[in-house]
């Protein structure tokens, strides 16, 4: 039995755990942990009246799925170097409140920590940074179309290793406008960086429209396949089960010559009906009545709010 | 002198270039617009609004503005391209370079978001090194402008001139204190108030929290000459050394690194015809973080407080 | 009959001729430029020992098809904005050997300037550049990757001004592997930029070896049909009339809300049979003896040496 | 003293580069090599040979040779990016910034073919604003060595500190004077000569034309001191002001825009703690050209004449 199987194995679980890897077995508590990640960023961001909801929001299952479920990881002592462990890479570094929030909640830091968020002094700086030594963040981004190279990096690091543990990153959609990408994309399947799986928050969302408008990505599949890559597209990026389960997939299909993709589809703003399937909610906070609003439709979990 | 400068309440200054464009866009019909999925951060919307035609959306891609914003000046358009300060410099600098300064193309660059008060975003987009990086292409006319109406006035101008333009301006509401009708010369500096002791030259923000310092040293019996140099480059040598062969103090307080900017710029050519002591506001070195304009001015170094001290260091000096 | 009829018409010819335009009809004549730009490209490098031999003598047929044949343009006075002309961006600017032999001997600038190639004061600066003001270049290249985008925004305008006339670029293969290509190439498609034909010099050779082995760039026709052009494939050229013909139906393409690129397959070098074939003349000048084994590879034409 | 400074003969301090980097290979299984498509420009198919399956081509693509370079750095390798010092900053400066500087990555940009002695390719590719900008990153080191003892050494003794280095150094032959089993001290400033009346600090090219013309001045009776920085950043302050506090007349000499570069890092750290006259060699804010790399340097005004009239120039100023 591998860690590719899907319901997940109860002994994996144990294994991870007794390593102090960290593993969550159980769906319905991953299922919550969403539920309470999407109260996380609302809150997060209305605290601070700034930052980035509409991202993080449509991202909470990818971040659950992976953190939780999927990556191989030991939060505590979080090591930079991530050897003989998954390594996770944000490009699209505004949408921290999500990756923060499943980030404390896995255990690299303080679950109370959320609370600093883009305050002066904190370590949850508005775009995810090393320079304050915040675990669980390997490189900054912010500026877009940086961290797939990073990614890249990585992966050739563990091929020169021999470390067989697998390279995640997550992409905007909008970011892949930036030439830098298609640098990386094209270097990958050259040199058949096969350890690697980027992930593509198909939102088709950007600041200032959808994407279609602002700049169109077109044939998004055609584009990565003509690159070299395996694609793979994942209709339900807000199902959890789904998510889980095309991560998974992806692994599967690593090791065999060529870089993976996954295309996914996700709704900006899901889980709160009025920053839903819009580039409104991007980069805005709420005010005290929609934030009112947006509690109420995010229940409130046994997890408890930071 | 002083006295007399006061806020008429507060806008932010990429709010002036917004307007300044807008108008533009009704003046010139060779005026065009870009921006890099910015449109609004940068007050575009109101030119593209107008003039849908004339506006061009890149997408996420600065480094193909810049190229396009040259193709559209080669064949006689006047580009203004709209990104935040960061993506408008570093990002793009070898494009710039070759595609603009050094193939003469007249287009103007628009930063916006520049520096410590873009607050909350943190140090990825904080750049405090693009008026250093700007200043040393030849060719290319730097300006940083201090509110809201300098920045109207400024973006207005810089159509009229022929050539590459930096034009860099910031993203919070900021006290207004220059004339709104007022015309704007590029590479003059401009005599806000006459002292003796000590000569402070500041630049974009920076200016206000300059003249409140010299009100509060005015009280203290220090008398504080206080000079705008809202164009870095071409620097007005002039009006600089005028002030420093009266004052033989200098303070420069600009919201950048210490290195390479304006302090740099008013080094360089006081060692060259005046050496006398300097100290700068600015800066020390390091990357900003997340937190609120105000408080992130405070803490590295760039409020008030620390133009007061920075006179009375240099004065300690002078004696 | 329009411009766009192979064989040229004598009448055409007639016509550009009285309004200064440049446009040579007869095919011979044709070739034999071809001839003697490729004498002045090996002269010129050996001259200064530097510069770039190899994709100038691929893309000899290509600039004397483009410059004697299929622009529209006035080659004196040389008018940088314009208007009412077909405009050219180099983008590979290391080619300029070639570049300008082609401007020099179609009118831009005395012949004998061919002498000043890469020497303190000259205007042929070992890059093109408009710095010192030489006729015929608009942008300055030689920092790779800028040049499609300048080409965007010239077509651009062109539009703008309601202005029919055609903008051409040429870029190289290896050149593709620079991010900001791909910004260009996405934006006009995006955009439907469709006064646009872009050339790459598609040899299969960069600095540091063949494209494929340095960084492939895979299936490049998939590559730019994902990114919603218009793809043209030339097998040919080096064939003279080949690039003529498919410079005319590139044309004719035009127009119909997709950008054109032309694939063109040439020989780094060719002509020249030591310096063909391989990524070792890229940017290196001949010695005496390899100069005068190309001198006698390369006959002397009635159009006389600069 | 400046007599015993003799030239052993030429090469480029690039090819130092080349044989530090295989040198290290062989010393350091986590040094890894980058290109972008310039492997042999900048000698590194040395290390290539040597160690294939620990050098990664690149292609042209230099952003992502960076950020590529960082995702190595995070898993603890020690990478070596190679590519012309153009490419290497201006280019590349916002990936620099945020996943090298900012992100704190033991990443070493290795940087050939810097300044105008590049030569016959011209101005796109004559970059004299890297050292500039790089100054400006907070946490970088900068370095920019003289000959290829030195360059050699350099390169080996950057991979021993932990931190984003800049190392630029040139294209063409040049004097070979340092000694060739130096140990390279980052941050310490070599002392070449003692001398009363002015203290020359040259980098890089530049070195070799100062010990040239300060023999040349010697024989005219004035005593020059003549420091090698090769390290701009940390810049070695308390060498610098030693020197200044007995010779009070500073000359510096760099091949770079004079805006931005050593000049001004040393006229920062002057104005603050000890303004004396000071006078630059440098490219007086202009492009460069095509062109053999001495006649550039003539013409650009970076050659031992000007080293010389810049010394007498500040003599003047000084009396
Ligand atoms: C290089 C760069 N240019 C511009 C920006 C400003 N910016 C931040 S997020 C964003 C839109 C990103 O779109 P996408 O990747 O689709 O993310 P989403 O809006 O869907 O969260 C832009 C333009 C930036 N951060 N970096
Ligand atoms: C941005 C940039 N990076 C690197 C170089 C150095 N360089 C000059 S030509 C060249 C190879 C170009 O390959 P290709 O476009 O295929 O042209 P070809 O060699 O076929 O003429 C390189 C890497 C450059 N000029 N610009
Ligand atoms: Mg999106
Ligand atoms: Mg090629």
């Amino acid at each position: 039995m591998t860690d590719d199987t899907i319901p997940s194995s109860p002994s994996l679980a144990e294994r991870r755990k007794q390593c102090n890897f960290y593993y969550m077995a159980d769906f319905s508590k991953l299922h919550e942990l969403c539920a309470q990640v999407r109260r996380d960023i609302v809150r997060m961001v209305f605290n601070v009246q700034s930052g980035h909801p509409g991202g993080s929001l449509g991202c909470a299952e990818f971040f659950v799925a992976l953190y939780g479920n999927v990556l191989k990881h030991r939060p505590k002592p979080f090591k930079m170097e991530g050897k003989n462990q998954d390594m996770f890479f944000l490009s699209n570094g505004h949408i921290s409140p999500v990756w923060y929030s499943v980030l404390a909640r896995t255990g690299y830091f303080p679950v109370a920590e959320l609370n600093t968020f883009r305050k002066l002094n904190t370590r949850l700086q508005g775009h995810p940074a090393t320079h304050e030594g915040l675990p669980g963040v390997r490189v900054a981004s912010g500026s877009l179309g940086q961290g797939m190279s990073a990614a890249i990096g990585a992966a050739l690091a563990k091929r020169l290793d021999g470390d067989k543990r697998w390279i995640f990153c997550l992409t905007g959609d909008g970011e892949l406008e930036e030439g830098q990408c298609w640098e990386a994309i094209m270097f990958a399947a050259h040199h058949k960086v096969d350890n690697l799986i980027v992930t593509v928050d198909w939102n088709g969302q950007q600041i200032d429209g959808p994407t279609d408008r602002v700049m169109s990505l077109g044939n998004l599949p055609a584009k990565w396949k003509a690159f070299g890559w395996d694609v793979l597209v994942l209709e339900q990026g807000n199902n959890l089960e789904a998510v889980i389960a095309m991560l998974r997939r992806a692994k599967r299909r690593t090791g065999k010559g060529k870089p993976v993709v996954i295309l996914m589809k996700t709704e900006m703003g899901y889980g709160v009906d009025f920053m839903q399937g819009t580039h409104q909610w991007h980069g805005k906070a709420p005010n005290q009545q929609q934030f009112d609003s947006a509690m109420q439709q995010l229940p409130v979990t046994s997890l408890g709010d930071y | 002198m002083l006295k007399n400068i006061v806020s008429s309440g507060s806008r932010a200054t990429r709010e002036g270039f917004g307007a300044g464009l807008l108008e533009l866009g009704r003046q010139n019909p060779d005026v065009v617009g870009l921006t890099a999925d910015l449109m609004e951060s940068l007050q575009m919307h109101h030119f593209q609004k107008e003039f849908p035609e004339r506006f061009f959306q890149c997408g996420i891609a600065e480094a193909n503005m810049m190229g396009i914003a040259a193709g559209l000046a080669t064949a006689g358009k006047i580009p203004f391209t709209g990104t935040f300060a960061n993506f408008s410099t570093g990002r793009v600098y070898d494009q710039i370079r070759q595609s603009i300064a050094y193939s003469h193309k007249n287009v103007k660059i628009c930063a916006s978001h520049a520096g410590l008060t873009l607050g909350e975003d943190g140090a990825t987009h904080q750049i405090l090194e693009d008026i250093g990086m700007m200043r040393m292409l030849p060719g290319m006319t730097v300006i940083n402008t201090c509110d809201f109406n300098q920045t109207r006035a400024a973006t207005i101008a810089i159509a009229a001139h022929h050539g590459p333009v930096y034009l860099r301006f910031g993203r919070p509401a900021w006290p207004v204190f220059t004339p709104d009708n007022q015309k704007f010369k590029i590479g003059k500096a401009l005599h806000l108030a006459s002292g003796k002791d000590v000569t402070i030259f500041a630049t974009g923000h920076l200016v206000w929290t300059s003249i409140e310092a010299a009100k509060e040293l005015a009280e203290q019996g220090i008398s504080c000459e206080v000079i705008n140099i809202h164009t870095i480059k071409p620097l007005d040598d002039e009006a600089i050394l005028d002030s420093v062969s009266k004052t033989r103090a200098v303070v420069v307080a600009e919201e950048h690194q210490r290195n390479g900017g304006l302090g740099d710029a008013i080094a360089n050519l006081l060692v060259h015809q005046m050496p006398v002591p300097m100290e700068y506001v600015g800066v020390k070195d390091s990357f900003g973080e997340s937190g609120k304009p105000l408080d992130l001015l405070d803490k590295y170094g760039l409020g008030k407080k620390d133009v007061l001290w920075a006179v009375k260091d240099v004065l300690d000096r002078k004696k």
